[in-house]
């Protein structure tokens, strides 16, 4: 293993054969079965995706700016915010860190050629393209306005928009993520380099296992919700209609059951590239690295038993409340085991402060709010008051947004000169980062306000006394649009003006350092023997594995 | 020809003949079996017996047609999740579907105790 | 957009009494609520301040001084994980018994409440008081007294919503729900939907009139109908032609409705259930799935007959049936 | 790719990403398993609102049951049990190495009884239920005690049912592939892992239905007065 690579420093003219220069033209993407190209094509399509749902929720914000609305009927606002959380979660958080950086680093990471099934892993980037279609159809021919819920009786008999369209996205995306799950179970169980123990797996590829382990127990069952849902609305019979003795509730039940991990499928691999970047830009070895391991495993589990928090005020049973409440306790303690033991790894490192890091601090800093304001909905008596109002919004996106999108990207910045072999402008990016946290915390912080103060959510119009909260909130969400936008010009010039990378320019341990960037796409020439754990800092300036 | 379990390529074990025609038919006799129960009056046993015998008939479906007997212990902790899963999806939503009617019994603290009581 | 710029300029120059911090607090249920959120908040800023603070002071104390600077190993510490796991278990649990008892004891109406029925429709608030007065978008009640809202849709899931006195509940079609409060002082309060209910949802608002209890009673007497409705429930029992069968006594085709109200009753399902609300609605509009041994499965459904507000006045009699003519049976 | 030619003389199907054939077959075989479990959650959502809704109107979807007629779901429990012996016997047949006639005719036995099976459940009973206007949203015209409830069960009679046929039909199209693959020699007693996870796929179908027989025919009993 060691004696693989020559020099890491040097900075070749030109990045040699690698899996983007091997063959060119549409063709040998599109048919293309390399984990690494497949994670390229997610990630465009996420990026667009993310656009789309982000130019949903800056229309939304500036609507906002005046209580009774200052750009759109209601009618419009509600399609508004329903693309906006749909296209976000299903098409645009769900994948995001598994389909993209999964795909691409967990070959490269445990040592493999590819996933176990390169061709399914096609297939199912066709699957969800396809399932975007439709989303994108049902948006642009005139939008759906249940929320991204779908809440019957309203979704199946009242509401006269494109829902069986999005519903039909939705599930098509939903075999997309059952497929990417079983891929990666059977790659980290059967695909692993000689050496390559699970306790030297990095802590990525455990949060990856964690996640995986969710698509696959939990999306078919907002599978066959929806293809419920759709049969209700199409046929006009009951299953969650109350007229013929059908509970909307248990819709709510089955929906929640795949929809409260799915939290954990936005955050769980957050957790993992935090662990990654934690450890690169201290070089130290993560502190409690089983406990770490294992709340992921925790928290993926403890998950599925925790849905019913979101019913608390619903007519649902006092005593099933009772029971959700006190598991939904149960899992702030792996996440906050994980917060801890970050913080412990900083302890006597050698810390630098590069774009990726920034974000990775923004991420703990923000996750811990976001989690910490979770504790009010797991108690009963604060979520009374609380559910259904601004405090659910800014909670649930300093989780998804502060947290997940924030890992997500630091970790593009982390691995993008081994995706591109370049490097980009880390001024640009410390820059972007920096705008990012700030427009965060001025649009969100508000809200957990707002919602005190008692404004409910999906309001297009709202009393007077709440405005200037709103504002704060949307002129947050202008500069967090700019913070976004900004990353994607100096990515995609850096593509091609950006300076070569070299194999490991951070320093950085783990196999996917070992290999020059962009990778060949064999990865690696010869399948590495693993001898030592993950993290093993201090290196000495080369990395050998 | 011989077993092929002494293959390199890591076939697997050869189920007999004779084992497969008896677990088929015990699968055809127990099907006649939970047929046949239905028509005597057993009360709420009936739904009783009709899960039993189709959970055995199930078994013996995974343990000799898909040959689990033979298998790993991931193969086993794989099935055994989907059905845990299964089982945490039925039981809490039945927490609530069958609790909803229930008198809020006490106040404070002691609330607690018939909740861990009646779902326990 | 001028109201924009307005904005932005007020909300940085303005002082900060302009943002408000605090929603009202108007009803027994919300002081236990707000102490709740306050220690609630406490235990966020200082944990959040905690981390902050050590990331910060380890960010500072240990940047990387020279490009080739390297780290110390790592030493992992069992006592420190236990540490860490253990006391947010243990805050968790108490943070869990304290918000559950509260939960339960806000969720259980005391005996002596006034009842008003609450209907929500598509997209309004129809409000019926026992005394007779309806009202749309609006809530009168008098102060210092527990109400309880018995609350049903007539098409989606609505959410009857009162900031101030920190009460929520949804509004389930085909079902009831109910909240009580205790108001404690009179004014004018928000009134919200905060489930979502479609295109208008957000005009879907109202206000809650908290009245002293004199006020209140000239209020209910001053409105038009005058009819209670238990009367309006008796004229739609006779209109529907409820009581050819649903006679007192034992000899009609159907069972007495005397004195059933509250009364636990044997169902032909073989279970034994508390006649409530619920349980009256059910027999009005899906009759055979509540029938009563002894009797036959013969009566009609009533659904798409009848409407809530109608539900709801027939169950107003019942109801008032339970004294008079159980009294005048014996 | 030059370090494959360090692994001489692969059978047919090795796929350039393993080290070892036996590494191929334990993950596809993973793999297999790992689908089964999620289709155990895909049918569970179905199953478990089912569960839910029996609960609540115990005596309706005793109606509803009675509406079916039990001689089609037994023989049809029959016909998949039968299928799966055959499934079991194609497959080792080619394990064994047996000439590739033999598997072949297994594997037509398997998609003839599955056609069966789909024979019987269409022509004998959904058409029946159509004409009988037991069909709900589609034909409805039964007016019974108890029908609202009643009109629930069928729901979930149809749509379990449907899902059923439903992943029949693919099975018979996957046997279709591997009876075309098994005719051209793509497998040996080395190499037939694709035989080996589709039949898991058809087993498992064979028990969803093992579930589904009892839960929609013989709720509460057949016997007289139930």
């Amino acid at each position: 293993m060691s004696t693989a690579i020559a020099d890491l420093h040097e900075t070749p003219a030109d990045l040699g054969v690698n899996y983007l220069n091997a063959n060119y033209g549409i063709r040998s993407w599109l048919l293309t079965k390399d984990h690494k190209r497949i994670g390229l094509l997610y990630l465009a399509t996420i990026t667009l995706m993310f656009f789309v749902g982000g130019t949903a929720a800056v229309l939304m914000r500036l609507h906002l700016i005046e209580p009774q609305g200052a750009l759109f009927e209601p009618e419009t606002y509600n399609k508004l915010f329903s693309t906006h959380g749909i296209i976000m979660v299903f098409f645009f958080l769900v994948p995001s860190i598994p389909a993209t950086l999964g795909n691409f680093l967990i070959p490269l990471m445990i040592g493999a050629r590819d996933v176990a099934f390169p061709k399914l892993n096609l297939m199912s980037w066709y699957i969800f393209i396809t399932g975007c279609g439709f989303a994108l159809y049902a948006t642009l021919s005139g939008g759906v306005d249940t929320g991204w819920t779908f809440y019957p009786p309203y979704s199946s008999s009242f509401s006269h928009t494109h829902v069986v369209a999005v519903a039909l996205g939705v599930f098509i995306a939903g075999f997309s993520s059952i497929l990417t799950g079983l891929n990666f179970i059977v790659t980290i169980h059967k695909m692993r380099a000689p050496g390559m123990t699970w306790f030297r797996l990095p802590l990525f590829i455990w949060a990856l296992y964690a996640t995986s382990l969710i698509f696959v127990l939990g999306t078919p069952v907002i599978a066959i919700t929806l293809f419920l849902l759709g049969l209700e609305r199409i046929l006009h019979v009951g299953i969650f209609d109350p007229a013929v003795g059908g509970d909307p509730l248990l819709f709510q039940h089955l929906f929640w059951f795949y929809s409260h991990p799915a939290v954990y499928i936005m955050i769980l691999p957050g957790m993992g590239v935090i662990s990654e970047l934690i450890t690169a830009f201290s070089r130290k070895k993560i502190f409690g690295y089983t406990f770490v391991a294992f709340s992921s495993l925790a928290i993926a589990i403890i998950s599925f038993v925790v849905w019913g928090h979101h019913m608390f005020v619903t007519g649902q049973s006092i005593y099933a409340g009772l029971v959700f409440s006190v598991l939904s306790f149960l899992v702030a303690i792996p996440s906050a085991i994980k917060v801890f033991n970050w913080t412990a790894t900083l302890y006597k490192g050698s810390i630098s402060y590069e774009a990726p890091m920034l974000y990775a601090l923004g991420f703990i800093g923000l996750f811990t709010i976001g989690g910490l304001t979770g504790l009010f909905l797991a108690s009963l008596a604060t979520d009374v008051h609380l559910n259904g109002t601004y405090f659910i919004v800014a909670h649930f996106h300093y989780i998804m947004v502060g947290g997940a999108v924030m890992a997500y990207m630091g970790g593009i910045h982390f691995w993008w000169p081994k995706i591109t072999g370049r490097l980009y402008p880390d001024y640009w990016a410390r820059v972007a980062a920096a705008l990012i946290f700030i427009g965060f915390n001025l649009t969100f912080f508000p809200q957990f306000v707002l919602g005190y103060l008692g404004m409910p959510r999906r309001y297009a119009v709202y009393p007077a006394e709440f405005q200037v909260l709103n504002v704060m909130s949307s002129a947050g969400a202008s500069i967090l649009g700019i913070g976004y936008v900004i990353p994607l010009i100096y990515l995609t010039w850096s593509m091609r003006y950006g300076r070569a990378a070299g194999p490991n320019p951070w320093r950085a341990k783990g196999l996917e350092w070992t290999i020059p960037s962009p990778p060949p796409t064999e990865n690696f020439e010869e399948i590495p023997i693993v001898t030592e754990e993950a993290y093993n800092y201090p290196t000495s300036g080369v990395a050998s594995v | 020809m011989s077993e092929a379990s002494g293959h390199s390529s890591g076939s697997e074990h050869v189920v007999p003949v004779s084992t497969y025609v008896g677990v088929f038919l015990a699968l055809i006799g127990l099907t006649a079996l939970t047929t046949g129960v239905a028509y005597i009056d057993l009360g709420r046993w009936n739904t009783v017996a009709a899960l039993a015998i189709a959970v055995i008939k199930m078994l013996l479906v995974v343990l000799f047609f898909m040959h689990v007997k033979y298998s790993t212990g991931l193969t086993r902790i794989a099935i055994l999740a989907g059905f845990f899963w299964l089982l945490i999806m039925i039981t809490l939503t039945l927490s609530d579907e069958l609790t909803r009617g229930w008198e809020i019994v006490s106040h404070g603290w002691s609330v607690m105790i018939p909740v861990v009581l009646r779902l326990l | 957009m001028t109201g924009f710029i307005q904005c932005v300029l007020s909300s940085v120059t303005a002082p900060a009494a302009m943002i408000p911090l605090q929603p009202p607090a108007a009803s027994t249920i919300a002081g236990g609520v707000d102490k709740l959120y306050y220690v609630l908040t406490g235990i966020t800023a200082f944990f959040a301040v905690l981390i902050f603070s050590i990331i910060f002071y380890f960010m500072v104390k240990y940047r990387r001084r020279s490009d080739d600077e390297q780290a110390p190993p790592t030493h992992t510490s069992l006592a420190l994980e236990l540490t860490w796991t253990i006391i947010p278990s243990m805050i968790c649990a108490v943070l869990f018994v304290w918000a559950s008892a509260l939960y339960v004891r806000n969720a259980r109406p005391p005996a002596a409440s006034n009842e008003i029925f609450v209907i929500g429709k598509q997209w309004m608030w129809h409000v019926q008081h026992p005394e007779g007065p309806r009202e749309i978008d609006e809530l009168h009640v008098p102060v210092g007294v527990p109400v309880k809202l018995t609350m049903t849709s007539q098409d989606v899931i609505h959410d009857f919503y009162i900031p101030a006195f920190r009460v929520k509940k949804d509004v389930l079609p085909g079902r009831y729900t109910s909240i009580w409060f205790e108001a404690t002082e009179t004014g004018t309060f928000h009134l919200f939907c905060a489930q979502y209910c479609g295109t208008n949802h957000s005009q879907m608002i109202g206000w809650v009139y908290v009245m002293t209890p004199t006020d209140y009673a000239e209020w209910l007497a001053g409105g038009e109908q005058t009819v209670s409705m238990a009367q309006q429930g008796e004229r739609l029992f006779s209109q529907f032609g409820c009581g050819t069968c649903h006679v007192s006594g034992n000899n009609g085709r159907g069972p007495s409705l005397a004195g059933i109200y509250g009364k636990p009753e044997k169902l032909a399902s073989g279970q034994t259930q508390v006649v409530d609300e619920g349980l009256i609605r059910q027999a009005i509009v899906n009759p055979n799935s509540v029938r009563v041994p002894g009797y036959e499965a013969i009566m009609p459904t009533y659904q798409g007959q009848i409407d809530e507000e109608q539900v709801l006045q027939l169950i107003a009699y019942v109801k008032s049936l339970g004294s008079e003519e159980r009294t005048n049976g014996q | 790719m030059s370090e494959l030619a360090a692994h001489s003389a692969h059978p047919p199907g090795f796929a350039h990403q393993f080290e070892t054939v036996a590494q191929q077959r334990e993950a596809g075989k993973l793999g297999m398993w790992v689908f089964l479990v999620t289709e155990i959650l895909f049918f569970g959502g179905m199953f478990t609102a089912y569960t839910v809704y029996r609960s609540l109107h115990l005596q309706a979807f005793i109606t509803g049951s009675h509406l079916l007629e039990v001689k089609f779901g037994a023989t049809n429990t029959a016909v998949l049990i039968v299928s799966s012996l055959t499934m079991a016997m194609a497959i080792r047949s080619a394990q064994t190495g047996k000439r590739k006639g033999q598997t072949i005719w297994w594997l037509i036995l398997t998609m003839l009884l599955g056609a069966t099976f789909l024979f019987l459940k269409f022509r004998f009973e959904w058409y029946h239920d159509y004409v009988d206007g037991i069909v709900p949203g589609v034909s409805w015209s039964y007016h019974g005690p108890y029908a609202p409830g009643a009109e629930l069960f069928m729901c979930f009679y149809f749509f379990m049912t449907g899902l059923h046929a439903l992943h029949m039909i693919v099975g018979i199209g996957i046997l279709t592939v591997l009876t075309v693959m098994t005719a051209r020699n793509k497998f040996s007693p080395q190499y037939y892992a694709p035989l080996e996870i589709s039949g898991l796929y058809w087993h498992f179908v064979d028990i969803v239905w093992i579930f589904l027989f009892p839960l929609l025919y013989l709720i509460g009993g057949r016997y007289p007065g139930s």
